[in-house]
């Protein structure tokens, strides 16, 4: 082999405490080196230009780059030595930036250092063959799991680039948490003004396919041609007769159901249309409240529905599709703020939710937009308004903040403000966060137009005292406590990946963090992908975003889709376990290991042999590890690979 | 006769050390439950008693030498001079041979172990072949063989040409008295070793106390059944499947046998490299193993366990036996039986082919024309050569 | 030489690409100072090593190894970390009987996210090798450690 | 006890190609792997204290063909294992088992004989329940069959066929394993017991008979002990690499080894290279609560994981 | 532990002064309940407040004796009705494994080492977990029937919730439970774990009456017959300082405030002489009165139902 070697300065990033022309120096004893040099800006336009000079003129077949960490720049100089005519694979970066410069002062020690990784760079690629993708067809079709605003917006967009799409919600109705909200920050529009023509659209579009009360069931596959297994619930209606009329609901003897729609704010009953502009608009039975399941016998629906859609036999369905990508937007729930004693853990009938607040307030609410107490049906008067509860808390595991909450909550104080004029609204808040176009000067409003009173610090205890509350909390910008009665107590809940989120990150073969939200591929530079090929993030569901936001990472998750079915054949990754069948003794052991069920068993000459589906591959090395005879080899991370960077660094 | 010497019990030691000054002195001592030749340490003690569980061989064959060593010169830098031509520096190649080996003694080997040189002798110091790495040592090494005064259930060196008291390939016999060691040189280079001070000259007597124990030895070993047509009865029965299949159900293909051998003298050859430096070794290798016949195309003429086996006892008593005048690869040391994990035992198996081959074609043809399926090749003189093994990285 | 003689131990870490090494990176953006004698490997996924990489290191010198994973559930490849806790603690169990301090191998989870966590670990698995001695070597061949002694010249 | 198992051999032999036991050995303290295929071969059928190889380790080769095997309680491990990891089809094999009352180990025989009379020497021996008497040449030596019996032996859980098709005698007790032996190696400091396999491994000669004997080894001709792709060692004659090959060794086998003893017993020189599984053993044991070769459902634990593992410490940093 | 054996029973210094009826009460419910208290011998301080405050290492090892002076006696598990004391017990066993305070405190132990194996609960925890409320009620023969009581915990009960191990820091409902059990109507108190000015009381007299001010206060809005306490501090703040709280807030509350024990004691009948009902600053008659008129009306009520 010839292998360049190129030691980037990064400016004085890397030259300030490593002797990168030293360590260029001595890179010229390694084995198969035969030009070596140092270079101020490698990833810079003349750094680039520098390394396809060099190829050309030393005949290079293989280039090493120490600067920074490969999970910068790697891409950047594959695509430079690919210019070059070197096959992109035949590259290898040492991290003597992340890994060296930066967290030591000692020269000697660094430089030093230095020169070791690059030592270990060179005997991996001394070992390192060129690689070429391989290529296979995909499917067209777009599966959008949630039909909040951000899958809503994934799915049209899909579908207006002519790409099918396939929406799957849990709920009888899609729309997610917008739809049950009144108003939307900054602007105070309407929610439902805004939202409800983008739900018409979805269940209009011809491309379009929902299905709600539906979750995934099972998901293989792999990129461009996944399978998915789709479970439609049994609702008791057949969708295909349902009109929406709503005259099972209007006869429903069982009118004490909990309300999901509304937060358990108000009831409904067990045959029920969620709300007036649902999308589909069909009846559901909520069977835990139905009298023909609680008690066997009632059919009142059933007699009154004019087209016969009831069906209380009906059972769950199950589904298959094939499809080519995925956008997982499955949103947010509420952190259980129950937890709180302090709070009254759930004894005090007016300490509501603010997503209860929101059912309140709305027009379409239970109260019809006029707010009244849980307890007692009066008018509050004093509302109290406590931010960041389930946020920001380390002590119950939610230590990050919510992001959208000090936003919605200076808008319920404008409403409430508007809603009851003589009403005064006090916010105990934390800090206010509101970077955001328009943001700052709502919640300046809120306080200076409206008379908000903004009281930073926390509730220590909310009390009943006669028919009123007691929050008592600190003023840390006084000094002291502070005490305000309060007729309610709204919580501005934080927010948690929804429910079973993990669960289903698992079929989908997906990471998530530690609090259940999906791992994007890089969080800067990749925040749609995930480390699934074909599958991407829209929404809460990656992390607590407010609505424009929601709304711009459908539109990207739907871009990333278009872009990738936009291709008639799909590019694998090369970097991918590969079987020597000669070595091979058909033992099963990867195949069992595999994570992604990549590998089959097949027969060669009678013989039982392991098969890598290319396609399939992630090239995680499970099997190699696994692999006794190490007849499963990682590309680029053989055995013989790592085991030549070990042998550099103990022998020498 | 004269130049026979006396060494009493308790000077044993103290003479080894004496040799260990000038030479590399390998005598039997004690490791664990086995007993291995290693180079003469007085605080690890002797064993002149028990057999010894490996051969002496590697006195002269190494598990693993030493061919030579390498280095890629590192290139000269710099751009070509004019656009367009091949850059000048490519890398240059220094070799280096191995040190010379130091004059050696092996004390204490027995007479089986002696036997088996003239296995080796003819492999690597034929009329087509000489192998300097052995050579060097060959002349560099003399043999103090000790005579059996006790035989195992598993020795057969009788059978084989051979004696419990051999002094073929022997420099000096030994043999134990009861208060000492007659030590008798067989040759001019046995003589020349026996010059210590700590060496009386032999009483007369001991002669013929040596040769009692000799022909004590010889009884205890029993009669010896007769070889003769064996060769041709394993060419006999080279392609009867079945019988080899049987012979080695119970084989577990490992190298014990082998390694443990003194004829055995298969190698394979390595290069193991380090950065710009490399070396290449010459290791024992075994035909008991599957990749000692595995071809670079993934194919494998012996890939059964049936085929190494017959490959193994065919050549100790049938193909080398063709191109060495009759003269059986085999010394009757019965180390494969003794250590075999599985009991497979190689007396049987020359027995039972015997009776096979009367069985099935009496009586054999003097000149047994080889098998149609497949030509018996002798094996050839340097068996590792032949061979074909993916090369080391680098 | 691979490590500065007297100032440093010979210490070889395997990191996973997605999490560990991304911690590693984040370390070094924040600037998180660190003792210089570790010397990272690169892998996919803690799935892919092999407990004789760490055995190989160990035998042939290395006076510490230092394996990083995704934390557990949180794998790039959904499942690799999980096979490899195994696999990594029977190593752990392995090491004594052949006599090397069980100290020398440590694993643990650092995520991309962990810059400050990576630098905690690195300091106090690189304090732990400075309180052990030198690691025994195994004796290899001569001639593999001639080729040993002049490699790299 | 011989008899009836000599019948149930017989009454097994014509459903299979063979059947696997043990036979005459070339010398009186040794038996060797017996493979009966005719009524008549089953007569020089032995079983007993010399009834020592592990025969399971024959038996992937008669992958695809119905062979019966007689087992001991250990043996029988080796076979359920072998069927649990799909190196053996339960159907092609019919287990014939037996109470097993320990068998010997002929190094013990040695160091019982003394010095300077060897194994080997021995004409003719007879064996009592618990007594074992050798004759070498005019002498008879008696050693109590305690002395001589295999390590494993003394802490056998399982004396009887974990699984049969065929059983014959009645049940013996099993004993518990208290991994004395492993105790007792590691009264030994960390730095003994690296000069201690410094000195047991260099007269390793490489010849892999412990491999080979292993019956759960699944490699078989293309281990990676003389690979160079993958290159995890080099062919020189040097401790590290032979230790690195027992370690590798123990790495594959971890969790699936039987503890059958048959990788101590096959090495020519006496490295007691068994206690490298046997540390493994205990670690799945304590780790993952995981016997191997006691049940043909379960997966191996180095092949499957749980999210929680409540018995790994990890360190806390 | 079950009951039947010895607890070694640390009555701190309050116990011997101010709250002396709520030691009293203690081994007087204690020993109608089967509870062996046995008491340790030459005990000292706990090293509460005042040592804790400027010395670690000393408040550490003042409590570390106790524990030593105990383990010389057999007794390994100890109860006190003291929560600072327990507190600062447990503090003491956390310290002594600590790297800094534990070779510090045990240097000031002399030549006594602490021995492994030793916990302290709370009398009322011991009782929770001991006792069932099905025996409480059985041996309740005079129940706390139509008394109103407010369950007041104090600060320290339950926090820090990691170290008392008192189930929810801000909700506990043991003594609910056990006041429950002996008959009483126990009222949802919002402010049981609340901060009664503990210590202030000398230095910062107005920060006592204020916060007890109110917690008086609620449980007198609530309609509270009686403050049931656990804490001596928490009931010389309620009861001794009242009339403090009504003269800083012209209020003329008359609230008794009762340590739980005594109220266990009336419902089990013990004499009130053992309960130091004399103790009480605030007069328990009231609810004395209300305790015997309701048995006067069940007894009535018996009788008329029995004539009828």
């Amino acid at each position: 082999m010839r292998i360049g070697v190129f030691i980037c300065h990064c400016g004085t990033n890397i030259g300030a405490t490593v002797d990168s022309a030293g360590v260029a120096e001595n890179a010229k004893s390694l084995p198969d080196v035969v030009f070596a040099t140092d270079s101020m800006y490698t990833c810079s336009e003349p750094g680039q230009d520098g390394i396809i000079r060099a190829i050309s003129e030393h005949a290079l077949d293989g280039v090493v780059v120490a600067a920074c960490s490969p999970r910068m720049h790697e891409p950047t100089f594959r695509r430079a030595v690919e210019r070059a005519g070197v096959n992109r694979y035949m590259f290898e970066m040492a991290n003597i930036r992340e890994h060296v410069s930066w967290i030591g002062k000692d020269k000697e020690a660094n430089s030093n250092k230095a020169f070791e990784l690059v030592r270990i760079a060179v005997e991996k690629l001394r070992r390192n063959r060129p690689l070429t993708p391989k290529y296979f067809p995909s499917t067209k079709r777009v599966l959008v799991i949630g039909g909040g605003v951000a899958g809503i917006q994934a799915a049209l967009d899909c579908a207006d680039a002519g790409i099918e799409v396939i929406m799957v919600e849990r709920e009888p109705s899609i729309g997610g948490k917008m739809a049950k909200l009144d108003k939307t920050f900054p602007t105070v529009d309407c929610s439902s003004c805004i939202l409800g023509p983008k739900m018409v659209d979805v269940a209009q579009h011809p491309k379009i396919t929902l299905y709600a009360c539906s979750e995934l069931e099972s998901v293989s596959g792999f990129v461009g041609n996944f399978e998915v297994v789709i479970r439609r619930k049994a609702t008791c209606v057949d969708n295909t007769k349902c009109t929406g009329c709503g005259l099972c609901a209007e006869k429903c003897p069982s009118k004490k159901s909990f309300d999901r729609f509304n937060e358990g704010v108000g009831t409904t009953t067990a045959i029920n249309i969620p709300f007036p502009q649902a999308i589909p608009k069909k009846a559901v039975i909520d069977k835990s409240f139905c009298r023909q399941f609680v008690k066997g016998k009632c059919g009142v629906c059933a007699k009154v529905c004019p087209t016969g859609a009831i069906s209380y036999e009906q059972q769950d369905e199950l589904l298959t599709v094939q499809v080519g990508a995925m956008v997982a937007a499955t949103g947010y729930d509420l952190v259980d703020w129950k937890v709180y004693s302090e709070y009254g853990g759930g004894r005090y009938p007016d300490v509501v939710t603010s997503l209860q607040y929101e059912r309140m307030m709305s027009a379409s609410g239970p109260f019809g937009g006029h707010i009244k107490r849980l307890s007692d049906g009066k008018e509050p008067k004093n509302v109290v308004f406590i931010q960041c509860v389930g946020s920001r808390d380390v002590s119950i595991g939610r230590p990050y903040c919510s992001g959208f909450c000090c936003m919605y909550t200076a808008k319920q104080a404008i409403l409430t403000k508007d809603h009851i004029p003589d009403s005064q609204s006090y916010v105990f808040y934390m800090d206010i966060r509101s970077p955001g176009k328009g943001y700052d000067e709502f919640t300046r409003r809120a306080q200076e137009e409206y008379g908000t009173q903004y009281i930073r610090g926390r509730v220590s205890l909310i009390y009943p005292k006669g028919d009123r509350y007691i929050v008592r909390g600190v003023d840390t910008l006084a000094g002291a406590q502070v005490e305000v009665e309060a007729d309610l107590v709204v919580l501005a809940v934080g927010v948690e990946a929804a429910a079973n989120s993990p669960h289903l990150a698992e079929k989908l073969r997906i990471s998530y963090d530690k609090f259940g939200f999906f791992m994007e591929s890089h969080v800067k530079l990749k925040p749609i992908e995930t480390n699934t090929a074909g599958v991407f993030l829209a929404g809460c569901s990656q992390g607590p975003k407010d609505i424009p936001s929601s709304v711009a990472m459908g539109s990207a998750a739907a871009a990333k889709a278009i872009g990738l079915l936009s291709k008639d054949m799909l590019e694998s990754d090369p970097q991918i376990a590969q079987v020597n069948i000669n070595r091979c003794v058909g033992c099963g052991k990867c195949i069992n290991v595999c994570p992604y069920k990549a590998i089959r068993e097949i027969d060669f000459r009678g013989q039982a042999k392991a098969e890598v589906i290319e396609a399939v591959c992630q090239g995680c090395g499970l099997c190699n590890a696994t692999c006794p005879q190490g007849a499963v080899q990682l590309s680029h991370f053989t055995d013989n690979q790592i085991l030549a960077e070990v042998e550099a660094l103990c022998r020498c | 006769m004269p130049g026979n010497k006396f060494l009493a019990t308790a000077d044993v030691a103290a003479w080894l050390g004496e040799l260990s000054k000038t030479m590399r002195v390998f005598a039997p001592r004690n490791e664990g439950q086995a007993v291995v030749y290693r180079e003469f340490d007085a605080a690890k003690g002797l064993e002149l008693r028990r057999k010894p569980t490996e051969s002496a061989k590697h006195a002269l064959f190494p598990r693993s030498e030493e061919l030579l060593s390498f280095s890629y010169l590192r290139p000269a830098f710099g751009a070509p001079e004019k656009e367009g031509e091949t850059p000048s520096d490519v890398s240059q190649v220094q070799v280096k041979m191995p040190v010379e080996p130091m004059p050696t003694v092996v004390f204490g080997m027995l007479g089986c172990d002696a036997g088996s040189v003239t296995t080796f002798d003819p492999i690597y110091d034929g009329s087509k072949f000489k192998d300097v790495y052995y050579l060097k040592k060959r002349q560099a090494t003399v043999f103090i063989v000790r005579a059996c005064a006790e035989v195992l259930s598993t020795c057969f060196c009788n059978w084989v040409g051979g004696d419990p008291a051999n002094t073929k390939n022997a420099d000096v016999l030994a043999t134990e008295l009861s208060d000492g060691w007659l030590l008798q040189p067989v040759t001019e280079r046995g003589e020349k070793a026996l010059t210590s001070p700590l060496l009386k000259d032999a009483p007369a007597a001991s002669e013929g106390q040596a040769t009692a124990i000799h022909d004590n030895a010889r009884k205890s070993l029993g009669d010896a059944p007769n070889l003769e047509g064996i060769d041709a009865a394993l060419f006999s029965l080279f392609a009867d499947n079945d019988f080899w299949q049987r012979q080695s159900a119970g084989c577990l293909a490992c190298g014990t046998c082998t390694y443990l051998c003194p004829t055995c003298h298969c190698f394979s050859i390595t290069d193991e490299t380090s950065a710009r430096n490399g070396v290449r070794l010459r290791s024992w290798d075994t035909c008991m193993a599957s990749l000692y016949t595995l071809e670079a195309s993934g194919h494998n003429p012996r890939s059964l366990k049936a085929a190494r086996l017959r490959n193994r006892v065919g050549h100790k008593f049938a193909y080398f036996l063709r191109n060495n005048d009759g003269q059986i690869s085999c010394c009757g040391c019965g180390r494969c039986i003794k250590s075999c994990p599985s009991s497979v035992d190689i007396r049987q198996i020359v027995k039972d082919a015997l009776v096979q081959a009367a069985s099935i074609a009496p009586p054999p043809p003097p000149q047994p024309v080889a098998p149609a399926a497949a030509s018996p090749k002798p094996a050839a003189p340097v068996k590792g050569k032949g061979r074909t093994k993916e090369k080391a990285n680098g | 030489m691979s490590v500065l003689t007297g100032k440093e131990r010979r210490i070889v870490g395997f990191l996973c690409n997605w999490c560990s090494y991304g911690g590693a990176d984040t370390a070094g953006v924040g600037r998180f100072v660190q003792p210089t004698d570790l010397r990272i490997i690169r892998v996919p996924c803690s799935g892919r090593i092999n407990p004789l990489f760490i055995v190989k290191a160990l035998l042939g010198g290395a006076d510490g190894v230092l394996v990083s994973g995704c934390h557990p559930r949180d794998c790039h490849y959904a499942e690799g970390n999980f096979y490899a806790r195994r696999r990594l603690e029977m190593c752990k169990n392995l090491l004594p009987l052949v006599g090397i301090d069980p100290k020398r191998f440590e694993y643990t989870w650092v995520s991309a996210s962990e810059g400050q966590r990576w630098q905690h670990v690195v300091t106090e698995f690189t304090k732990q090798i400075h309180a052990l001695p030198p690691a025994p070597v195994f004796p290899e061949s001569p001639e593999i450690e001639r080729l040993a002694a002049c490699a790299g010249e | 006890m011989d008899d009836e198992l000599k019948g149930a051999i017989r009454k097994v032999l014509p459903d299979v190609d063979c059947v696997i036991g043990w036979g005459p050995g070339p010398d009186p303290l040794r038996s060797a792997p017996f493979f009966m295929r005719k009524p008549e071969e089953v007569d020089a059928f032995v079983v007993g204290p010399l009834a020592v190889n592990n025969p399971a380790v024959f038996l992937p080769e008669y992958k695809g063909k119905k062979v019966g095997i007689v087992v001991k309680g250990c043996d029988s491990r080796s076979v359920v294992q072998q069927i649990a990891e799909g190196l053996v089809k339960r159907e092609e094999v019919v287990i014939i088992g037996f109470p097993c009352s320990g068998v010997v180990d002929i190094q013990k025989i040695a160091a019982q004989l003394g010095q300077d009379i060897e194994p080997g020497m021995v004409t003719s021996l007879s064996i009592s329940s618990d007594k074992l008497t050798v004759n070498v040449k005019d002498t008879a030596k008696t050693m109590d069959m305690a002395d001589v019996r295999a390590d494993k032996c003394a802490s056998c859980q399982y004396p009887n066929a974990v699984v049969s098709d065929e059983f014959v005698g009645t049940p013996k007790e099993g004993k518990t394993d208290d991994y004395a032996d492993l105790a007792a190696f590691e009264e030994k400091s960390i730095d003994e017991r690296f000069a201690f396999w410094e000195q047991e491994m260099s007269r390793c000669i490489r010849c892999y008979a412990c491999r080979n004997a292993c019956p759960l080894c699944v490699c078989r001709d293309h281990c990676v002990a003389t690979s160079r792709e993958p290159h995890w060692l080099n062919q020189a004659d040097s401790t590290r690499e032979k230790l690195f090959f027992q370690l590798i060794h123990a790495t594959h086998l971890a969790g699936r080894c039987t503890g059958c003893g048959e990788c101590s017993r096959a090495c020519p020189v006496g490295i007691p290279v068994g206690l490298f599984k046997r540390t493994m053993t205990r670690a799945a044991a304590r780790l993952f609560d995981y016997q191997a070769g006691t049940n043909a459902e379960t997966v191996p634990p180095l092949q499957t994981f749980a999210t929680e593992e409540p018995t790994i410490k990890e360190r806390e940093w | 532990m079950s009951r039947n054996e010895p607890f070694g029973y640390y009555p701190g210094c309050s116990g011997q002064g101010t709250s002396a009826e709520y030691d009293s009460s203690t081994r007087a419910v204690c020993a109608e309940l089967g509870m062996k208290l046995q008491d340790l011998e030459d005990w000292n301080c706990c090293g509460s407040t005042p040592a804790h405050t400027v010395d670690h290492s000393l408040s550490t090892a003042l409590s570390a004796r106790n524990f030593v002076q105990a383990g010389k006696q057999g007794l390994f598990d100890i109860v006190t009705p003291c929560p600072s004391c327990l507190k600062n017990m447990r503090v003491a066993l956390r310290n002594m494994s600590d790297e800094h305070i534990g070779p510090q405190a045990s240097k000031l132990l002399g030549g006594d080492t602490l021995q492994e194996g030793h916990t302290i609960k709370s009398v009322m925890q011991v009782i929770h977990e001991q006792v069932s409320a099905n025996e409480i009620a059985a041996k309740s023969i005079r129940p706390l029937e139509g008394l109103k009581v407010a369950p007041y915990y104090g600060c320290l009960m339950s926090r820090p919730q990691g170290l008392m191990q008192f189930g929810d820091p801000e909700n506990p409902m043991v003594m609910e439970e056990i006041l429950a059990a002996a008959g009483a109507e126990v009222l949802p108190f919002p402010l049981k774990v609340e901060c009664c000015g503990a210590s202030m009381g000398i230095p910062l007299n107005e920060a006592v009456t204020r916060l007890s001010g109110k917690i008086i206060d609620l449980a007198a809005a609530l309609g509270a017959d009686v403050i049931a306490v656990a804490c001596p501090l928490c009931q010389m703040n309620l009861d001794l300082r009242q009339g403090q709280i009504n003269r800083a807030h012209k209020t003329h509350f008359q609230l008794p405030v009762m340590y739980y024990t005594q109220l266990l004691g009336l419902a089990f009948a013990l004499p009130h002489n053992e309960l130091g009902l004399d103790k009480l600053v605030v007069d328990p008659q009231p609810v004395l009165d209300k305790l015997a008129n309701q048995r006067r009306a069940v007894a009535n009520a018996m009788q008329t139902e029995g004539a009828a």
